[in-house]
């Protein structure tokens, strides 16, 4: 990583924690006109540090609310109650107001979800969107010198020419690239945590394998910690050290990737990895 | 600047008026409606003109109420058909050419130039003008206008603005080939020898006179007019009472109470001949029978509708013709609906007549449509289905009156001449242009005829009551309301007397 | 004589961007699929996968090239016959709801290509074909009533696909029917798939992204770069020994589910706009 | 500028896409075409409809063979080609003709009235912007809450009531019971005359004219009938504004633009600048709706502008005031929607830098 | 053809009435008022008059006073809803039935249709309402052209929410499922397209209807169309703008309050259907 980027927690580096995120019974439920529905019931689950966590689950179980909830992003009609949200170095943030929760997020947590394209503003360069990332969270660093640093970042997730990039507008860039500025831009800051929601989904597999390198790449190479949400199981085997199972809002497994994939023991984990299909072998279809 | 109370922009000079809507332009000769005749009236100087001293409380100035304008006298010769007029000396306009017989002579020639307009059209023929030769001169300063045949209306013809005298000079200078008679510039241009001078004008929008230098007259108070076009009528009124203008035209009816209850203004009433009438066209079978028109008329409440409508402010009008031009009228259209079914059953009509009634709210007026509404309650009284229908568009009224379309309509009439012989010629004989409803006697035209070439006098009035006897007899018009002269004016403005052409002698109001 | 045969298809689209080039999406694909025979085309986003499962349909004309299934050349039929020769060929796609008209009930859309094609048939009969054909692929038959909107995701699947079967088509083209599904209905809706083809023997076009599903399911699988078919081959032989290199690069992104052989990835240095962040670039 | 063929994701570019230049030049060429059938139109209506100009225009008193003259002046006895070719030729000369009632040349009547309805107009839809983009983005910002149910509530009132009756409301209100607004009778004092003509828009001409009274007079007039229309276009307008912006709040980029912990401002502000292209294009929208639409309000307010003046050109059966009211209405739309499309075209990076 | 099945549809309207209350009452508001303007026995005749009675303000003998001719309003405000809301019903079903087979054509591929849109971007630019007011106008003020008038106001707007309604249901995904199964371009435009077009189709109407007041109250108010003894709410706006001035509100207050509520209840139902529809089917 570029040694231009702003590290704000290096004095804490000494004492973090093991744990870089410890969630305990995380509830959302959320007000719609046909009813209050509550998509994650009671979530427990924790980031070590320099892991890459995977969280597994069929859709609508609740993973990316899980993540909104713990950075408060979900919108005014939801409620979010836990016991504890433990970031390191921040303490326990669950009663975090939204403007504390403004210098958490990006600064301490950075965040990459799905679509880049969507993630980007289309209205404005990309220069402009470093710059105001830089802005929100008073770095005091000027334009010049958030460009440098920019152009930095781009260097560092493998974009070749970063000024063409920085001049010019979302839409103008492949899917892979569109990700990869997100990447750059999420951990601009240095988060010592990231959050992926399904970063590869929608991509093609010899990008999505690139992406999936970089984003462990960073992690390994610069001590951060990940959770990695992905409906993916090559990905989880192939990139993560730990991962949790959720099914209806609700975690029902928790553990090393081995153990998980090889002896899943709920019967909901049993009958994801019993999907995968693999070649000669009868597919395990549970109706 | 206003009157009023409140900010004065300029002097007490200034007069302020708003009006429902002010001329497109200014040629005499081209009819344009009746702001135009009030805007000529404005700077137009007559041989003769009304004098305002001899007005009384119930009735117009009428056709002897006449003084000297630019003519300082006038001899008649024995026969009646010679008016000979001694010209003011030393009369100057506002460019400064003298007054002379050939002014004269070339207005009127000007006038003849468009037969059908309203000088040569009506106004000059009725008064029995020679087309040939409407004017001779004697000299310089003496002229004659020629008559066919006697007439009692010849001098308040010659009073009415349009038929002022211009300055030919200046109008001369402005001639071109395709335009000999200068209409385009006198269509902007005043050039006459009244008091006032056309200071400026937006088509449509706004007029302004100022006092003429070189006006023979003594210098009036009011020295500059503005007019200007406000064709909303509350918010006239509103203007009025909040002392912004000095007097408005047409005010609201429903609003007149307030304009006198306010401090700074109040109405003027006085009497005028303008009368809202319930018109038919006579070519139709159903009205064609006079017992029918007659139930009509008696099944109309004229009363309640000048309280309610009128709020009292107007009078019904229960005589022939306007009571304004003589009194002691026989009385017709008593409220008596026993009566009218009576005839109408006598009509053999008492099952169910069916009549379409139509309306513009531009003339009579805005309320036009709730005394649609009111007249339509009392013919259903006795058993008349008036079948209701307004007309948005003026044009397509005034259209539709012409052309006899409209079975039954809402209508307002006041002729330019306060005579009665000169009304019942307009409005009833058969060969007026303005006889809209279409009726026709004959023994009523002999009779009009003879009116038409009698000078005033018992013989005159002997004839006319003769033919007011037909007309009693037939109420080829119904007429609804006696609507007096009504202006909204500012309480500090004294001197408006109401003119038989509509106009304001300017030159003597006086504030204070 | 296969089944189908497609030969030297081009097809160029106007840009769809004005003073864009045009796009030319398919550039002389030849392919062959057998009855009872299921081939797989698997290849980049955007290569052209889905415009040849169209062509291969007729869904689309082409500019030049032939299609001939079971013996008529697709291309010389007019429109009637045309529409006629469609109860022998029907298409999946990917995104089960958009397939299915909103506004009908389950039940409807399945007795569709009955109605159309064999208006012969009673009601009664079509409606007992329906149910059968539901029974089938694993719908309740209460769902028949039901709206599209109103069924998961898998559900609305196997619609789409009773929808395909139910005129008992020789020929089917799947464009990525279950990757929008979560995997564990991926799995069934596969299963019901190769069911069904075991049944009646019908010629299957299967597109996908996903390497462990064409793994699976495939007899031959087509791989297409660019517009081009690159490189054909029966299943285990294109995993055991890729000869193109596109292929090879396709192959190493795969990722196993099994965290028993985490292997390394490999690099493909198709997308010059990216610095290579593995070592191991080929072409 | 092409970074990269869009290539390699799901995720398609936005479709609209061209270069500035095309775009201009293609929105002209149809421009042209379009003002060519607003003009035939325009004039079809005025040839096809009964009635007969001819005598109104004589007036009264005429005789029928001075109304067949006024008719060969005006060219009525002609067959309908050929008046049609007349007509074409005149337009292009910048002759719209003579108004049958006031005799003045069409062109000047629309270049002494039209300045009175541009101003009001602009100012309305300006105002209506500003106020409904407000209303409209609290209620997409707090959706559900009560800033947004009271929005809702107002726009839906305004949204439903006449603009006329509204107009007359305001008058009753603020004039008569409350004596803030001047009278609804015209663009000035009674005793105030407008300024010396330099645009015809009276608050500019006071301003180059240095007469700061006047001036504000005119703003003071202006109140009233800007309101009324603002009023009710400010709830088209927050109606927009709540779901384009609700639909930009909800979008990925401002929830990964809070992830990145930008302040609620910015994320405002992000929202917004995605959704101003559609506020834009309605702006445009309900500005070329209003240039006649705005007739009756003009009317209530004694506006002297080209809405007034049409619908007494109506009434007055004045055709060529009609016929000048459509092909001006017509154009100005017209070249509205191409002015439109343009600078959308520019603000939009999507469409620009294609 | 008849459906083989059929899902069930009552339980809508019951979604439509729980989750929309505004459009519920606005729905039963015109209902009433429909029905009370046709049948209810009014406290007066409304076309009566009375001289003696005018200006009356709000009271216990006339619950919204009396106008200038002493008509009870409140009497002249229901029974205005028989005439305003049958021309606007009628115009709206005469921009129905003119603009849906037109929409359908323009829907069609080929330049035909390209040509037809456009020609409506022209004739679009035109001011409606002077347009139709010209139009009732220099007809002679025929009702029937009020008719007329809405129609040609609306009709371009159903012809192009038509068109692009259909030409982005025509990329749909399931149309290309029908094609695909062999459905004759009939059996695709009736079944598939048409029915999916008729929720919007069904807002888009109750805006016409909304709009088709708002118009016809405008013309009224001109002295254009309904006309004078028959009650119209436009036309007792006219009638009462000069008595506001006097602080007699109540003519004009009511009668605008009238058009008002009808076009918040039109506006509003609008809302909810577009709500359903947008919630069920897509
Ligand atoms: N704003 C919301 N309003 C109503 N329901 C919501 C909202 N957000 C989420 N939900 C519901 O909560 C549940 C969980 O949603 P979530 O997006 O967290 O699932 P997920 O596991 O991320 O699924 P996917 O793999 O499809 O992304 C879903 O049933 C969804 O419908
Ligand atoms: N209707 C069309 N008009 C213009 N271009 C098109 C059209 N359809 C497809 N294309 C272009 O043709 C090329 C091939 O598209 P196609 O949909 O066949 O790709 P694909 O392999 O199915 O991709 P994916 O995996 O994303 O579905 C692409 O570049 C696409 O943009
Ligand atoms: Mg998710
Ligand atoms: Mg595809």
């Amino acid at each position: 990583m570029s040694d231009l980027s702003v590290a704000p927690l290096a004095s804490a580096a000494e004492d973090v924690p093991e744990t870089v995120l410890d969630v305990r019974n995380l509830a959302v439920s959320i007000r719609t006109p046909d009813g209050v529905v509550n998509p994650v019931k009671g979530v427990d689950l924790s980031v070590r540090k320099g892991e890459i966590l995977g969280v597994v689950g069929e859709s609508g179980c609740g993973k990316s609310t899980t993540i909104k909830g713990v950075l408060k992003l979900l919108g005014p009609n939801s409620t979010v109650t836990a016991d504890r949200i433990e970031l390191a170095g921040h303490g326990d943030i669950s009663g975090h107001s939204v403007k504390q929760m403004r210098g958490v997020r990006g600064r301490a947590v950075g965040f990459v979800v799905q679509n880049p394209f969507g993630s980007l503003n289309p209205i404005y360069t990309i220069e402009r969107q470093f710059y105001e990332l830089q802005k929100a969270h008073g770095t005091g660093v000027s334009k010049r010198q958030s460009r440098d640093i920019a152009l930095a970042m781009l260097d560092g997730v493998g974009i070749v020419r970063p000024e063409r990039v920085l001049d010019g507008y979302a839409h103008q860039l492949s899917g892979g690239m569109a990700q990869r500025v997100v990447i750059a831009l999420a951990t601009t800051l240095s988060p010592p945590l990231l959050f992926a929601d399904e970063p590869t989904t929608g991509l093609d597999a010899t990008v999505q394998a690139q992406i999936l390198d970089l984003i462990s790449g960073l992690v390994r190479d610069e001590g951060r910690s990940m959770l990695l949400v992905t409906h993916d199981l090559g990905v989880i085997a192939q990139y993560c050290q730990r991962v949790v199972v959720m099914y209806g809002g609700e975690v029902v497994e928790e553990g090393s990737v081995h153990d998980v994939m090889v002896t899943p023991t709920h019967p909901y984990t049993q009958k994801l990895i019993g999907s995968v299909p693999k070649p000669g072998e009868k597919l395990n279809v549970a109706r | 600047g206003g009157g009023g109370g409140s900010s004065d922009g300029g002097s007490d000079g200034v007069l302020s008026l708003a009006w429902s809507s002010t001329p497109t332009q200014l040629d005499p000769n081209v009819y344009t409606g009746l702001s135009w005749v009030h805007a000529v009236d404005g700077f137009m100087e007559t041989l003769v003109e009304y004098d305002t001293s001899k007005a009384s409380d119930d009735t117009v100035l009428g056709v002897d109420a006449v003084k000297p304008g630019l003519a300082e006298s006038w001899e008649v010769s024995e026969d009646g058909k010679r008016y000979t007029f001694a010209l003011r000396k030393g009369v100057k306009s506002e460019y400064g050419n003298e007054l002379d017989a050939d002014d004269v002579l070339w207005s009127f020639e000007r006038m003849y130039s468009n037969p059908a307009s309203l000088q040569a059209g009506v106004l000059l023929k009725s008064a029995n003008v020679d087309p040939d030769e409407p004017v001779t001169k004697i000299d310089s300063h003496t002229v004659r206008v020629n008559l066919t045949a006697p007439s009692a209306i010849a001098l308040s013809v010659l009073a009415y603005p349009i038929d002022g005298i211009l300055d030919s000079d200046e109008t001369k200078k402005h001639v071109t080939k395709e335009d000999p008679w200068a209409a385009d510039w006198l269509a902007k241009n005043s050039a006459s020898f009244g008091a006032y001078k056309v200071k400026s004008m937006d088509p449509g929008k706004e007029i302004r006179l100022e006092y003429n230098e070189n006006y023979w007259g003594e210098k009036p108070e009011i020295t500059e007019v503005i007019a200007k076009a406000v064709p909303d009528a509350s918010a006239r009124a509103q203007l009025l009472m909040s002392g912004d203008v000095d007097a408005i035209a047409e005010p609201p009816i429903d609003q007149l109470k307030k304009i006198d209850e306010s401090a700074n203004a109040e109405v003027s009433i006085q009497p005028d001949s303008n009368r809202h009438n319930l018109s038919f066209n006579l070519g139709d079978k159903a009205l064609a029978d006079p017992r029918v028109r007659k139930a009509i008329s008696h099944a109309i409440n004229r009363e309640a509708i000048v309280e309610s409508i009128y709020q009292g402010y107007a009078k019904p009008a229960n005589s022939p013709q306007a009571s304004g031009l003589m009194a002691g009228q026989p009385e017709t259209g008593a409220y008596d609906p026993a009566l009218a079914k009576k005839l109408l059953a006598e009509a053999g009509v008492d099952n169910g007549l069916k009549i379409d009634l139509s309306f513009s709210t531009a003339r009579p007026g805005p309320y036009a449509e709730n005394l649609a509404r009111l007249v339509q309650s009392d013919l259903k009284a006795v058993g008349i289905t008036a079948n209701v229908k307004g007309v948005p568009s003026p044009a397509d009224f005034e259209a539709a009156v012409s052309d006899r379309t409209m079975q039954a309509y809402l209508y307002s009439e006041r002729p330019s001449q306060p005579d009665l012989g000169f009304s019942l010629f307009l409005y009833l004989h058969s060969g007026s242009a303005l006889n809209k409803v279409g009726f026709a006697d004959d023994e009523f035209d002999s009779i009009i005829s003879k009116v038409l070439v009698t000078e005033s006098g018992d013989e005159r009035d002997a004839a006319i009551a003769e033919a007011m006897d037909i007309v009693v007899e037939n109420e080829p018009i119904i007429s609804l309301v006696e609507m007096p002269d009504l202006v909204g004016i500012s309480s500090d403005l004294k001197g408006y007397v109401s003119l038989p052409t509509g106009g304001m002698k300017y030159d003597e109001l006086k504030r204070g | 004589m296969s089944l189908v045969e497609i030969s030297d298809v081009v097809k160029t689209f106007a840009a769809r961007q004005r003073g864009a080039d045009p796009v030319q999406a398919l550039k002389g694909v030849s392919l062959s699929v057998d009855e009872g025979e299921t081939v797989a085309i698997i290849g980049e986003s955007g290569s052209g996968k889905s415009t040849l499962g169209k062509a291969a349909l007729r869904l689309i004309d082409v500019d030049s090239g032939s299609i001939v299934v079971d013996g008529d050349d697709l291309g010389s039929l007019d429109a009637r016959r045309m529409r006629a020769k469609r109860a022998d060929m029907q298409v999946v796609f990917q995104e089960p709801f958009e397939s299915l008209n909103p506004r009908l009930a389950i039940g409807s859309i399945i007795a569709e290509p009955l109605q159309i094609h064999r208006p012969d048939l009673g009601t009664t009969e079509i409606r007992r074909q329906v149910v059968q054909t539901m029974e089938r692929v694993g719908l309740p038959e209460a769902s028949a009533n039901r709206l599209p909107g109103e069924l998961s995701g898998g559900q609305q699947q196997r619609v789409g696909i009773a929808r395909a079967v139910i005129s008992r088509p020789k020929f089917l083209v799947l464009d990525e029917p279950t990757s929008s599904l979560d995997l564990s209905i991926r799995a069934q809706v596969l299963a019901l798939l190769a069911e069904l083809q075991q049944e009646s023997r019908m010629a299957y076009l299967f597109v996908s992204h996903d390497m462990h599903t064409v793994e699976w399911i495939s007899d031959r699988i087509a791989v297409m770069y660019l517009g081009e078919v690159v490189e054909t081959a029966p299943t285990r032989q294109l995993f055991d020994a890729p000869t193109h290199a596109y292929t090879r690069t396709l192959l190493s992104a795969r990722l196993s589910a099994d965290p028993r052989d985490r292997h390394a990835y490999k690099a493909f240095a198709g997308d010059a706009t990216v610095r290579q962040t593995s070592s191991e670039a080929s072409t | 500028m092409t970074l990269a063929p869009v290539k390699g994701a799901t995720v398609r570019t936005p479709r609209r896409v061209s270069t500035p230049w095309r775009l201009v030049l293609g929105r002209l060429g149809f421009l042209v075409a379009a003002l060519f059938g607003v003009m035939t139109l325009s004039f079809l209506l005025v040839s096809v409809t009964p009635g007969d100009p001819a005598r109104l225009i004589a007036g009264p008193l005429a005789s029928d063979s001075q109304v067949e003259a006024i008719e060969a002046e005006l060219g009525l006895d002609r067959p309908l080609g050929e008046r049609y070719v007349d007509y074409v030729a005149g337009l292009v000369k910048g002759d719209l003709g003579t108004s049958y009632y006031s005799k003045q040349p069409i062109v000047d009547e629309i270049a002494s009235k039209l300045p009175a309805t541009l101003s009001l107009v602009l100012l309305a839809v300006l105002l209506a912007a500003v106020l409904g983009v407000v209303v409209g983005s609290l209620g997409a910002y707090f959706r559900g809450r009560w800033p947004d149910s009271v929005g809702r509530l107002f726009t839906g009132i305004f949204q439903a009531v006449p603009d006329f009756f509204l107009g007359l409301i305001l008058i009753y209100l603020l004039f008569f019971v409350a004596g803030i607004a001047p009278a609804p009778a015209g663009q000035l004092a009674f005793s105030e005359s407008p300024p010396p003509k330099v645009t015809g828009a009276i608050p500019i001409d006071a301003l180059v004219a240095g007469d700061t009274a006047l001036f504000v007079s005119s703003l003071q007039h202006l109140v009233l009938p800007v309101l009324t229309l603002a009023l009710v276009y400010a709830a088209y307008f927050a109606k927009t504004a709540r779901t384009t912006v609700g639909r930009a709040l909800n979008s990925q980029q401002v929830h990964f633009a809070r992830a990145m912990g930008l302040r609620e401002r910015t994320v405002l502000r992000y929202a917004f600048v995605e959704s101003r292209t559609t506020i834009v294009t309605y702006a445009g929208v309900i500005f070329a709706a209003l240039l006649g639409g705005e007739a009756i309000v003009e009317k209530v307010f004694a506006w002297d502008g080209i809405g007034t003046w049409a619908l007494n050109g109506i009434l007055r059966l004045d055709l060529p005031v009609v016929q000048g009211m459509v092909l001006v209405a017509g154009a100005l739309t017209l070249i509205t929607y191409t002015l439109l499309d343009i600078v959308v075209g520019l603000l939009d990076p999507r469409i620009k830098h294609a | 053809m008849p459906d083989v099945f059929a899902a069930p549809r009552g339980h809508q309207l019951r979604l439509l009435v729980k989750q929309h209350p505004g459009a519920t009452v606005g729905v039963a508001f015109i209902v009433l008022l429909l029905l009370a303007s046709l049948f209810a026995p009014l406290p007066y005749d409304p076309t009566a008059t009375n001289g003696s009675n005018a200006l009356k303000a709000p009271g216990a003998e006339h619950w919204f006073g009396t106008d200038g001719a002493g008509g009870d309003v409140f009497s002249r405000v229901i029974s205005a809803a028989r005439i305003d809301l049958s021309l606007a019903l009628a115009g709206t079903l005469l921009s129905l039935v003119v603009g849906l087979p037109l929409g359908l054509v323009a829907s069609g591929k080929g330049r035909a249709s390209d040509w037809l849109v456009r020609g409506l971007d022209a004739f679009q630019a035109f001011p409606l309402l002077i347009l139709a007011l010209a139009l009732v106008s220099l007809s002679g003020n025929r009702l029937y052209m009020v008719v007329v008038a809405i129609a040609l106001i609306n009709v371009p707007r159903y012809i192009r929410l038509m068109r692009s309604e259909i030409l982005s249901l025509r990329e749909s995904r399931f149309i290309e499922a029908a094609i695909a199964m062999g459905a004759t371009p009939g059996r695709i435009t009736f079944r598939h397209l048409l029915p999916n077009v008729w929720g919007i189709v069904l807002v888009q109407t109750s805006l016409t209807i909304a709009n088709a007041i708002v118009v016809i109250a405008s013309l009224s108010f001109l002295g254009v169309g309904v006309s004078a003894p028959t009650p119209s709410w436009g036309g007792m706006i006219r009638d009462g703008a000069g008595n506001m001035s006097s602080g007699e509100w109540w003519i004009a207050g009511f009668a605008g309050i009238a058009v008002l509520l009808c076009v918040l209840a039109f506006n509003q139902l609008a809302d909810a259907i577009g709500d359903r529809t947008a919630r069920t089917y897509r």
